[in-house]
Parts: structure tokens; C-alpha cells; sequence
């Protein structure tokens, strides 16, 4: 596998070394808390000197972009900390998408246009304003349109920043019912008339009509050109 | 990876009367069955003697017969499909047309063996690769840093499709049926038809070689009459041709050599 | 709080290069997961080389301990593989891969894109309920697009996350991959005068370009709209 399943007796005190502090790198590296000498010492053989073999780690990485650094008794690496302007460590981490909210996505995405109605018609619950306003807040779901029909309901559909982060091409890449049986996500016990849309491009569909402009307010960027 | 067990399952005699259905679970269908017999036969995959193979597997699935075990369909269309090769292979020429097709579909055959042995070769490669958690770790301690331009919220299309799955089967009403298979059904049959016909351009007499390798007699109808069906559906979609030269004679299909295109 | 906070224009060429090595190693250390250039250059000032920086960091790191490595179009550092028997921990959580999973996962490797019906022509079996599933959850394998065939089958390929499990830079690092390419065994057709027995549905059209060598590497051109 490599030249270092050869035991340490062949090599010389500086390849010795050498060996040793990579091994002190990986370790450092991979652990998910800082290490103790006694944790480490295992990996070096024995009578590695521990605590110079760090020494010498910790000025080799003095003035890289990670350094090696001392908690208490523990030896860890950290990011510089005149690096630290790059590490935001605020509340802008990706944080995954509700269970409510990836099926209502999910929904919009293959029975558009679709009105709240009709969601909450599917999934068989009524979904809260919030889970719509953070859809269209993360740029994924706009307002397309309103149905034809009595009250005009507002018809929601997909955007272009949708198909982005799901990289797809177009909303036909959706897969549809025999591929989703294919893959194992759709069972093959479904009743024969089980049946799944396919979704309308951003062109308005047949019974909508565009958004006027009171409807408009603030949702202005969401809405593409059709 | 298991091996599979190089040793035959040989089942103990079932008592009178009893079907049973014989645990070929060793094996991932019948294509790695036949891969398996001809590793027996000791010799690389190119010199491997198509004919020899075929008579084995069949003598194969004779035995399982005489037990009075069921194999499963998979196992028994390419039994039928075997059966044909071997009369193509040992009379050249036997058929209704003149192409030296026996030579081909043993090629064919030949060729899907060792794509399958390739690929088996691959994935023990692959999977003794140095791997990440294993051999090779990455970052145990990640900071987390808002490196993406990317909003707030994550989720992957497999995410998205499965709650659109999931979502969808709970409005399912569930009326729980344990499945009888004792009918093929006409996707089925077009499956198996399309398999054993395959590519080639030759009249194959299906229902000869279905009948021969379909034990149960309840299903040897249900067979016919499905692969009947679906060999019109096929037909009239233009991918085979069908022909019969005597009333209740056997049927001959073939496919097509350019289908039209779908409409 | 430190040297860094103030502008590059006060650096030399040399000390510029310095600083940004700095940033990417801080970077890259801090991360989970691969880093596309795309999301490493903001940090790293207008005009920066990325690649540039990228291969003198992979030089620099080259024989330590942990390792610059590329991931596709994406970079990680990760411990060095000679040192697998020594830190090798053993998968406690993961169950093994099935047969039939791991052959799965290989013909969707070798042979991408791929439809689900050239993978059971491959194996010669239906592909199990949930192996795709399975293949998908683990993050190795997705829905690449749709073949421009009749039925527009979708296609399966693997993901950064494959590569980086199996410690691959590129598709084309797939052990063998060439030799099996060149035996004509990662084709969905026979040599040249021969038929495959595939189902129907699942023969090539006429009108499509056979999978060939080319295909690896560009594939994204796939997904173009049809």
C-alpha cells in the first residue's frame, strides 16, 4: 500500500520525523475534538516525542491560513483567526427545508398553476401563509396568475430559481409517475387511476389570467416574463 | 461483496403434492445464473462453448421441473429463449428465412456474459477503493462557513421528489391485496415477448417455447392468451410481425427491421 | 484586528498570492464538502487565479499528511491514503452495500448516463424496489435528465458525493474504465453486425448517437432542452 507499511527502523531520524507529523496532520485533521497527547501518542510508535513533534506542527503552520492550537491539554487546527472576517458564523447557514414545506414545493411544482385551495386539497392540510411567504422568499415559488373562476383565486407556479437549484433544464425533467415507480419512491400498488399532472410551463395556462397590477406589490422580481 | 455459492442448491425433495418454490436467491436472476455455469466450464468467456452452456442451464431447469419446483418467470423465459438458440445453433437454418442468426444470438449472449462479468469485476474494484470515513477522512471538526451565495434553504431534487411520493401515496386509499401471481399480466407478457424475440429479424415460434417451459397449467393459459394479446398490441404498433401459415397453427413473430417511428 | 482587513493593494504580487493561499486554506480546511472554484473566488478578490492557487496549494500539500484533492469540478482536503491502515475506522453505522446495490452503483458509474432499462439489461433482472432509492439516498446517485428518445426515459448518473466516497478526481479515474471502454463493453450495443436482446422500448432510436468514449466527460449536454 505504501512505503510506510515498512517499519520505522528503516528509516532515517529525519524521514522518522517526517513520518510522524504527517501521521500528526491526518489525525489533527480528521478528529472532530481537539486530541490529548495520550490519544495520539498510539499512532507515533513508541518513544515518539509527543510534545515536540507538535511543537514543530504548530510552527510550521504559524503563519498558513489553519493553525495548529493548544485548548487546555488538547491540540487542535482552527482557521486563522485574522481570518476570521470570512467565517460568518451567523444565521445565513443552509438550514434543509421543512417536511411541510418540500411537499407544498413539490406540489406547486407538479400541478401548476395551483391554487392554495388545491394544495391544501392534496396534501390533505391546511398550509400556513408562512410555508407560501418562505417559498417565495427563497425564490422558488412566485405567483402566476388567477383562475377563472369565481374569486379569482391567485394560481402559484415555479421559478426559473427553482429549476437552478434542482438543476433541471425545464419543468418537463420532471419525472413523472412511471419513473418515480422506477426509482422505488412510488410504490407499484397504486390504484389504476392514480394519476400525477404534468406541469405547465410559465406560459399562463388556458383558465388563468395574469397577475394586474395591485396584485403585483412587492412579488415584482418573481415574476418572470412568461 | 458475497460470491455466490458455487455448490448447486439442490432442495430436498418436496412431499407429494406440495409445490414449493425453490430459494434461487443465490443468484440475481438468470443471466448470472448462466454466468455462473460457465464459469464451470473453466475456460475464458471468449472460448466458451454457447451450446454446451445452454444445454446446461436447460438441463438445469430441468431438474428443478422433475422436483416439481416453480422457478421463477425470469428463469423460464430464458430457458424458451435458450431452447431456441440451441435449435438455431444445431440446425442452421431450420427456420422459416435463411439468416445464419443461431451464430449471432450466441454472440449476443456471449457479449451480455461478459459485460456482466465486467461490471462484477468493476464493483469489487470500486468498492476496494480507499474510502471516505474508512481509509481516507475528511474534516472531523468543519467550521461553518457561508462559502455559497445560496439562500437560506437547502433541499435536493431526490428530497423533493420523495415528499411529492410520499405526499401522494398517503391520499391512496390502502386496500391491501396479497399478489396471486397466477396472471401475467399484458406489460408482462409484452416484456417477456420483446425479450425473447429480442433482435432478432428471425420468425420465432413464442408460444412453442413458452409452452415448453411454463410448468403450471392454470398459468400456461393465462400465458397464452396474455402474450396473444400483447403480440397484437405489438403488432399493430408496428415493432413485429406476425404470421400464421395454418389455421391454429404456430404462431411466428418477428420483429420488425424498421419500426415506425411512435406517433 | 489584523494585517489582513486591510487592502491587497498594499501587497506585493508575492505577498498577494500569500494572503489568498491563506484564504483557500481556511476555506477548504473549514468545509465538510468539495468547494466549487465558483464558491471559493468571491473570497479570494477580483482577478484572483484561482486554479492557479489551487495547484500550487495541491503542490505544497502534496506529501503531508492530508491532501489537496480534486473532486470532480470541486476541491477538498482530505487525510492522505497511504495513511488509510492506520486511521482506517471501521463503517459502524453504514450497513455494507447489497450485491445488487453495489453492481447497480457500478453500472451507473460506468456506464452514464444511463436509463433504468440499459441497467436491468446489464444485470438482466428487474432492479429491486428501493435499490435506485437507496443509491439516491446515500447521495451517490441522481436523476441526471432525460434520454431524447421516445418516452424520454430519465437517466441516472453519480454525484460529487460518489466521487468523493471512493476517492475519485474524475469519472475517467473509474478503475479500468478505459480498457473496458476499449473491449467495447461499456456500450448498450453489440459490436457492429450484432443485436442486442433488449426490450424494445429500450433500443436505441435510430435518430440518437450511440453512448461512446466522448461521452464521458461533457454529458451535462444531455440535458439540453429537447
Amino acid at each position: 500500500m505504501s512505503a510506510f507499511e515498512t517499519e520505522p527502523d528503516s528509516l532515517d531520524a529525519g524521514e522518522l520525523a517526517e513520518r510522524r507529523l504527517r501521521i500528526l496532520e491526518a489525525l489533527l485533521f480528521a478528529a472532530a475534538t481537539p486530541l490529548s497527547v495520550a490519544e495520539m501518542a498510539p499512532y507515533l510508535g513508541e518513544d515518539a516525542p509527543v510534545d515536540l513533534l507538535l511543537a514543530e506542527l504548530r510552527h510550521r503552520y504559524r503563519s498558513r491560513g489553519v493553525n495548529l492550537v493548544r485548548r487546555g491539554d488538547r491540540w487542535a487546527f482552527r482557521t486563522a483567526e485574522d481570518l476570521g472576517f470570512l467565517l460568518r458564523r451567523d444565521e445565513t447557514e443552509t438550514r434543509p427545508l421543512s417536511r411541510a414545506a418540500l411537499e407544498t414545493l413539490a406540489i406547486i411544482a407538479y400541478h401548476q398553476p395551483v391554487t392554495r385551495a388545491e394544495i391544501e386539497d392534496v396534501r390533505g392540510v391546511a398550509t400556513g401563509k408562512g410555508t407560501l411567504d418562505l417559498l417565495m422568499d427563497a425564490g422558488w415559488v412566485r405567483m402566476r396568475g388567477r383562475r377563472r373562476t369565481p374569486g379569482r383565486p391567485v394560481t402559484y407556479g415555479t421559478t426559473v430559481g427553482f429549476l437552478d437549484h434542482f438543476g433541471l433544464e425545464a419543468l418537463s425533467d420532471l419525472p413523472g409517475i412511471e419513473e418515480l415507480r422506477g426509482a422505488g419512491l412510488l410504490s407499484s400498488r397504486l390504484p389504476p387511476g392514480f394519476q400525477m399532472p404534468l406541469p405547465l410551463d410559465s406560459v399562463l395556462a388556458e383558465e388563468e389570467d395574469p397577475l394586474d397590477a395591485g396584485d403585483m406589490g412587492e412579488r415584482l422580481g418573481d415574476a418572470e416574463p412568461g | 461483496m458475497t460470491e455466490p455459492s458455487t455448490g448447486w442448491l439442490v432442495p430436498e425433495s418436496p412431499d407429494e403434492g406440495e409445490v414449493m418454490y425453490v430459494d434461487l436467491g443465490s443468484y440475481e436472476g438468470p443471466l448470472d445464473l448462466l454466468l455462473e455455469l460457465s464459469r464451470k466450464q473453466k475456460v475464458d468467456l471468449a472460448k466458451l462453448s454457447i451450446l454446451a452452456l445452454a444445454e446446461q442451464y436447460l438441463e438445469f431447469i430441468e431438474t428443478m421441473r422433475e422436483r416439481r419446483l416453480e422457478l421463477a418467470a425470469d428463469y423460464l423465459v430464458m430457458a424458451a429463449w435458450l431452447a431456441y438458440l440451441k435449435s438455431r445453433l444445431m440446425v442452421p437454418g431450420a427456420a422459416s428465412d435463411d439468416q445464419p442468426s443461431g451464430e449471432m444470438m450466441a454472440a449476443l449472449l456471449q457479449f451480455r456474459l461478459k459485460r456482466l462479468e465486467a461490471m462484477r469485476t468493476a464493483a469489487a474494484r470500486l468498492v476496494n477503493l480507499p474510502r471516505l470515513g474508512r481509509e481516507v477522512l475528511g474534516r472531523g471538526a468543519p467550521e461553518p462557513i457561508e462559502v455559497a451565495r445560496h439562500g437560506l434553504w437547502d433541499a435536493s431534487l431526490y428530497d423533493l421528489l420523495k415528499a411529492y411520493a410520499l405526499q401522494r401515496e398517503r391520499g391512496v386509499p390502502r386496500e391491501y391485496q396479497p399478489l396471486a401471481r397466477t396472471v401475467w399480466s399484458l406489460q408482462e407478457a409484452r416484456d417477456i415477448i420483446t425479450r425473447l424475440i429480442g433482435g432478432s429479424a428471425d420468425w420465432v415460434p413464442l408460444e412453442t417455447y413458452l409452452d415448453r417451459y411454463l410448468t403450471a397449467p392454470e398459468q400456461r393459459r393465462t400465458a397464452t392468451a396474455s402474450t396473444f394479446a400483447s403480440s397484437l398490441e405489438l403488432a399493430r404498433q408496428g415493432l413485429i410481425d406476425l404470421t400464421q401459415a395454418t389455421s391454429f397453427g404456430p404462431l411466428y413473430m418477428r420483429r420488425r427491421v424498421t419500426p415506425r417511428s411512435t406517433e
